[in-house]
């Protein structure tokens, strides 16, 4: 008991130092620095939490692809005119702010202790039901069967999403590849990487969507992970990112949703509800779900990092 | 326990990360400053899935799987304002 | 039996079709909008048929799984509303759109033409969704889709102001839904569930929903940009092209303000909430005249035309306090008069935008001091402009009329006679603003220097949409009856 | 036969923590960020290193072993590569002499 809440009480404590150093420090680059490492940290606050899926997901997206995101706009940001410096906010109104923000923090607390114990919980009727969906990861089958809907929408945000960044092209840049031409790489640490982790991280990926039916892992996990495979080469300048007019790639976006939303009306005709699948059929048909959506999700979320098409200089 | 300690550390991230929205001037770091609130308010709904543990789970698992789809739409918000943030300062440059 | 297919096909089918807009391209794009859009209204019209005639709101529980543990579509009387509404205008402005976001046989794809017909309908997915759902955290989503489909929109034209526009437009946004999934969470631990049926039969006022309610309708009214929180919106729905600016006054923030009304009078539908709501009317009113005052002041025709819709917006919110402290007869009267003041908005808007935009495409600019000769050279587009400005005053007999009518009724019944006074006066100075555009427009002057053609299509679909805010006005009151249907503070 | 497994944890892990801590003590003790570099690494390596090899024989399966090598790899490869990175940094700034 004491132990586990000393190790709380550091992580507790490491989250919010990290936190408030991303805040206060001056440098965009050493902040979003201090956000990878709050990230994950957070992480280890979600294992804490016995929510090891959440944790998985944090570690790749929320510190991972979120960090290289921000790295890599701190250091485009630098390379452009230097950002004219807009006013800082005035001592008094950072006074202000500071007081509003902590009174929220204070009934936001409140409403966390006040919350009524035993907390109500749907945990029961989710073991009641796993059986239903022959998946043994309860949060898998709260993804795929019981909610399935959110997982539907979330994947068509991901794709519009894509199609926002896309919207975002500079003149002259439409049809060309995805983001900044990196310089190749063709040895050093970086090169390395790029050539050695791939390889592994690909059977990791694949590995982390097979468990997912029923331990800790699923799609997102690992189409994180194998965007980042993508990410690591385009870095180094060995894997061209794709045209963004290329059929094949807008093809490979869509399939997942599409699949997904078609066999949800499937489930409507033959059984009477949306995303309802036949008895029997729930496995195989989520399994199938998840594996086209694993690479739909995993291209969509390297284009983002990417970014839109730059003109050519 | 642990629930009530990470709740509590959720809303301390959501008045840390509201501050920094609020107070910084530079895009990028109230973008960061986002995530540190998205971060905070997941942490909330985690802490109320931890305190609804039962029925043999370590967590009520209807929450984590929100939490889970919340964190990949916080990604994709994230990538769009990263993207904005760097097209106008190319636009001002060129301006 | 099938009938209950119907609201998830209305947001389902939009959702595939954006999907398929991807690998489609701009061209293929353009032409599966074109249409699907049919098929949309007649989805709209199909429910709203449904709901009228069954009297009951459509219900389907998806994969069977009932809530809590599952989610339900629930298509009421104010969803089907909104639905029709979102498919009429979303169908005119996909025609619209087609001379500006048209992509020739042949022709190279481009970006604008790329993005914009998958936003068109991710845009309308989202609205189906936000009015449709019975889930607080399906609603989180639909938000999201409706800012990721707005946002680009904003700024579709590449120009530094509007970029600007759009990032301020997307921090509030997304600090919008963050507050919002904040909510959910508390809501989540107070109640167990997130069905909003379900809610309101199970939550009471204690503390940690008090303060869910709380940062859900702040982080919502920022979306909707109601007093204060409206700074982001009149760059942002000025700076769009005029299709994009007509869909975003006209249906984006009206679909976080339903959400606001499912959590006043749905999860809190046993716990009234007065004071409050007297402080909401309070924004709202503050809203009227202070949006009213600085479209009066604007030099620009589409700065005036989206601080106006900042002056609207705060009509929606008079309906609160009525509805708070009133029951049966005025009570339903509010509920019917912010509702059909957010339908004829939305047609009035989204006409006033289009005309806008075709007097700025013919001119060259939209500085309203220089738009003398406009009724000689486009006087079809002068006659939208002011049939659509008559409905938002609430000149008889338009739905602007209607629903100011109602709500001017109902603050007398409720007691609240200074609501009505904000109504007046929100009037007249909206009659300031529209005489302002509409008298220089009258003046003899010089037209355009080179007399770019209007194709006749795009005054033509401008003016239906007026025509529609006006007509609305005709309908017998029983009509509006639909949109008491599956009221959840009305109890059973 | 188990009290030997554990008896071996026991002495890696603890080992494994010792080269832990000497990192750790580096890492804030040293005074420029070359050693620091070299003293976070080197003791890290070994101290996972321990730690993992503590942690072998109280796997029941083959894969969980292959999955503990990996992770010690993956973590070996990881720093392998930042190390020399954040060195190659250093020196274009100035740091390194």
């Amino acid at each position: 008991m004491i132990p586990a809440l000393a190790a709380d009480g550091l992580l507790a404590a490491g989250i919010l130092a990290l936190a408030l150093g991303c805040v206060a420090t001056r440098r965009a680059f050493a902040s979003a620095a201090l956000f990878i490492a709050y990230g994950l940290l957070l992480a280890l606050a979600w294992a804490r939490l016995d929510a090891p899926d959440v944790a998985l997901t944090e570690a790749s997206i929320g510190a991972g692809l979120s960090g290289v995101l921000l790295l890599g706009g701190v250091r485009r940001l630098e390379g452009l005119a230097e950002p004219s410096p807009d006013a800082e906010t005035g001592p008094l109104l950072t006074i202000l702010i500071g007081i509003g923000c902590a009174a929220l923090t204070v009934a936001i607390g409140a409403a966390v202790l006040l919350l009524p114990d035993p907390t109500p919980s749907l945990a029961p009727q989710v073991a009641a039901n796993l059986a239903t969906t022959d998946l043994g990861n309860p949060v898998t089958a709260v993804l795929m069967s019981f909610r399935a809907l959110d997982t539907l929408l979330e994947s068509a945000v991901v794709l519009l999403a894509v199609v926002c960044v896309w919207a975002l092209t500079p003149e002259g840049g439409w049809g060309g590849v995805a983001g900044l031409r990196q310089p190749v790489v063709r040895d050093g640490p970086l090169a390395l990487l790029a050539r050695v982790l791939p390889p592994l991280g690909i059977v990791i990926a694949i590995h982390i969507l097979w468990v997912g039916a029923d331990a800790p892992g699923g799609k997102f996990q690992a189409a994180a992970v194998l965007a980042a495979m993508w990410l690591m080469p385009w870095m180094a300048g060995l894997a061209p990112a794709p045209r963004i007019d290329a059929r094949w790639l807008r093809l490979v976006l869509a399939a997942g949703p599409a699949l997904f939303i078609l066999i949800g009306l499937g489930g409507a005709l033959a059984e009477g509800a949306f995303l309802a699948y036949p008895p029997g059929w729930a496995k195989p048909l989520i399994l199938a779900i998840e594996i086209v959506l694993t690479a739909s999700i995993a291209v969509a979320l390297a284009l983002l990092v990417m970014g839109p098409p730059e003109p050519p200089r | 326990m642990t629930g009530t300690i990470f709740g509590l550390v959720g809303a301390a991230l959501i008045g840390i990360g509201l501050f920094g929205m609020l107070v910084r001037r530079d895009a990028l770091l109230r973008i960061l400053s986002f995530n540190l609130l998205g971060g905070g308010v997941f942490l909330v709904f985690g802490a109320v899935a931890r305190r609804g543990a039962g029925a043999g789970f370590g967590g009520d698992p209807v929450p984590q799987a929100i939490i889970l789809t919340g964190i990949v739409v916080a990604f994709a918000a994230t990538t769009l304002a990263v993207a904005l943030v760097l097209r106008l300062a190319a636009a001002k440059d060129r301006a | 039996m099938a009938w209950d297919m119907l609201p998830m096909l209305a947001v389902m089918l939009p959702v595939l079709a954006m999907v398929a807009a991807v690998p489609l391209g701009a061209r293929g794009a353009e032409r599966l909008t074109l249409a699907y859009a049919p098929v949309g209204l007649a989805l709209a019209i199909g429910i709203m048929l449904v709901v009228q005639l069954g009297g009951v709101p459509i219900r389907q529980e998806l994969g069977h799984w009932a809530p809590p543990l599952g989610i339900a579509f629930r298509a009421d009387g104010l969803a089907a509303a909104m639905l029709l509404t979102a498919a009429l205008i979303i169908g005119a402005i996909a025609i619209f759109a087609r001379a500006d976001f048209g992509t020739a046989a042949g022709a190279a794809e481009r970006r604008q033409a790329f993005a914009f017909w998958p936003l068109l309908l991710g845009l309308w997915a989202a609205i189906n969704l936000a009015v449709v759902a019975n889930d607080l955290f399906t609603l989180y989503v639909a938000l999201e889709l409706l800012t990721f489909a707005a946002m680009p929109l904003v700024c579709l034209d590449g120009s530094r102001a509007t970029l600007q526009a759009a990032l301020r437009y997307l921090m509030f946004a997304l600090l919008g839904s963050v507050l919002y999934l904040l909510g959910v969470a508390l809501i989540y631990g107070s109640a167990g569930t997130l069905d909003i049926v379900l809610l309101a039969q199970r939550v009471r006022g204690d503390i940690p929903v008090m303060i869910a309610i709380a940062v859900m309708t702040a982080g919502l009214l920022a979306k909707t940009a109601l007093l204060p929180l409206h700074l982001w919106l009149p760059p942002a729905h000025a700076g769009a092209p005029a299709a994009a600016s007509a869909v975003l006054s006209a249906l984006v923030v009206k679909g976080s303000f339903v959400l606001v009304l499912r959590l006043w009078f749905g999860v809190m539908a046993r716990v009234p909430m007065p004071d409050a709501a007297q402080i909401l009317a309070g924004l709202g009113a503050a809203a009227i005249l202070l949006g009213s005052v600085a479209a009066l002041g604007q030099a620009r025709l589409k700065l005036l035309v989206a601080y106006s819709t900042v002056a609207q917006i705060g009509y929606l919110f008079l309906m609160f306090p009525l509805l708070a402290a009133s029951a049966g007869e005025v009570a339903a009267k509010a509920w019917t008069g912010g509702v059909v003041q957010a339908v004829s908005h939305a047609f009035a808007k989204a006409a006033m935008f289009l005309a806008a935009g075709i007097m700025a495409a013919r001119f060259g600019h939209d500085r309203i001091a220089d738009l003398s000769g406009a009724g000689r050279a486009m006087p079809v587009t002068l006659l939208t402009f002011a049939l659509a400005g008559l409905s938002l005053m609430g000149v008889p007999p338009s739905g602007g009329f209607a629903a100011k009518w109602l709500l001017l009724s109902a603050a007398i019944g409720a007691g609240q006679w200074w609501w009505a006074l904000v109504i007046l006066g929100g009037g007249l100075l909206t009659g300031g603003y529209v005489y302002r555009v509409l008298a220089m427009g009258l003046r003899a002057g010089d037209p355009a220097p080179e007399p770019a053609p209007v194709a006749w299509q795009r005054d033509g679909i401008a003016l239906a949409l007026a025509l529609v805010s006006v007509v609305l006005g005709f309908l017998p009151l029983a009509a509006f009856g639909l949109v008491q249907i599956g009221r959840l503070d009305v109890s059973p | 036969m188990s009290l030997l497994a554990d008896g071996v944890t026991i002495l890696c892990v603890l080992a494994g923590l010792v080269f832990f801590a000497a990192g750790t003590v580096g890492l804030l003790r040293f005074p420029d960020t070359a050693s620091r570099l070299h003293a976070l690494t080197k003791a890290d390596h070994l101290g996972l290193g321990l730690v993992v090899l503590g942690l072998l024989p109280q796997m029941d399966s083959l894969a969980g072993i292959l999955r503990l090598l990996a992770f010690w790899a993956l973590v070996l490869l990881a720093s392998a590569a930042t190390g020399p990175m954040i060195a190659r940094l250093l020196r274009r700034q100035g740091g390194i002499t």
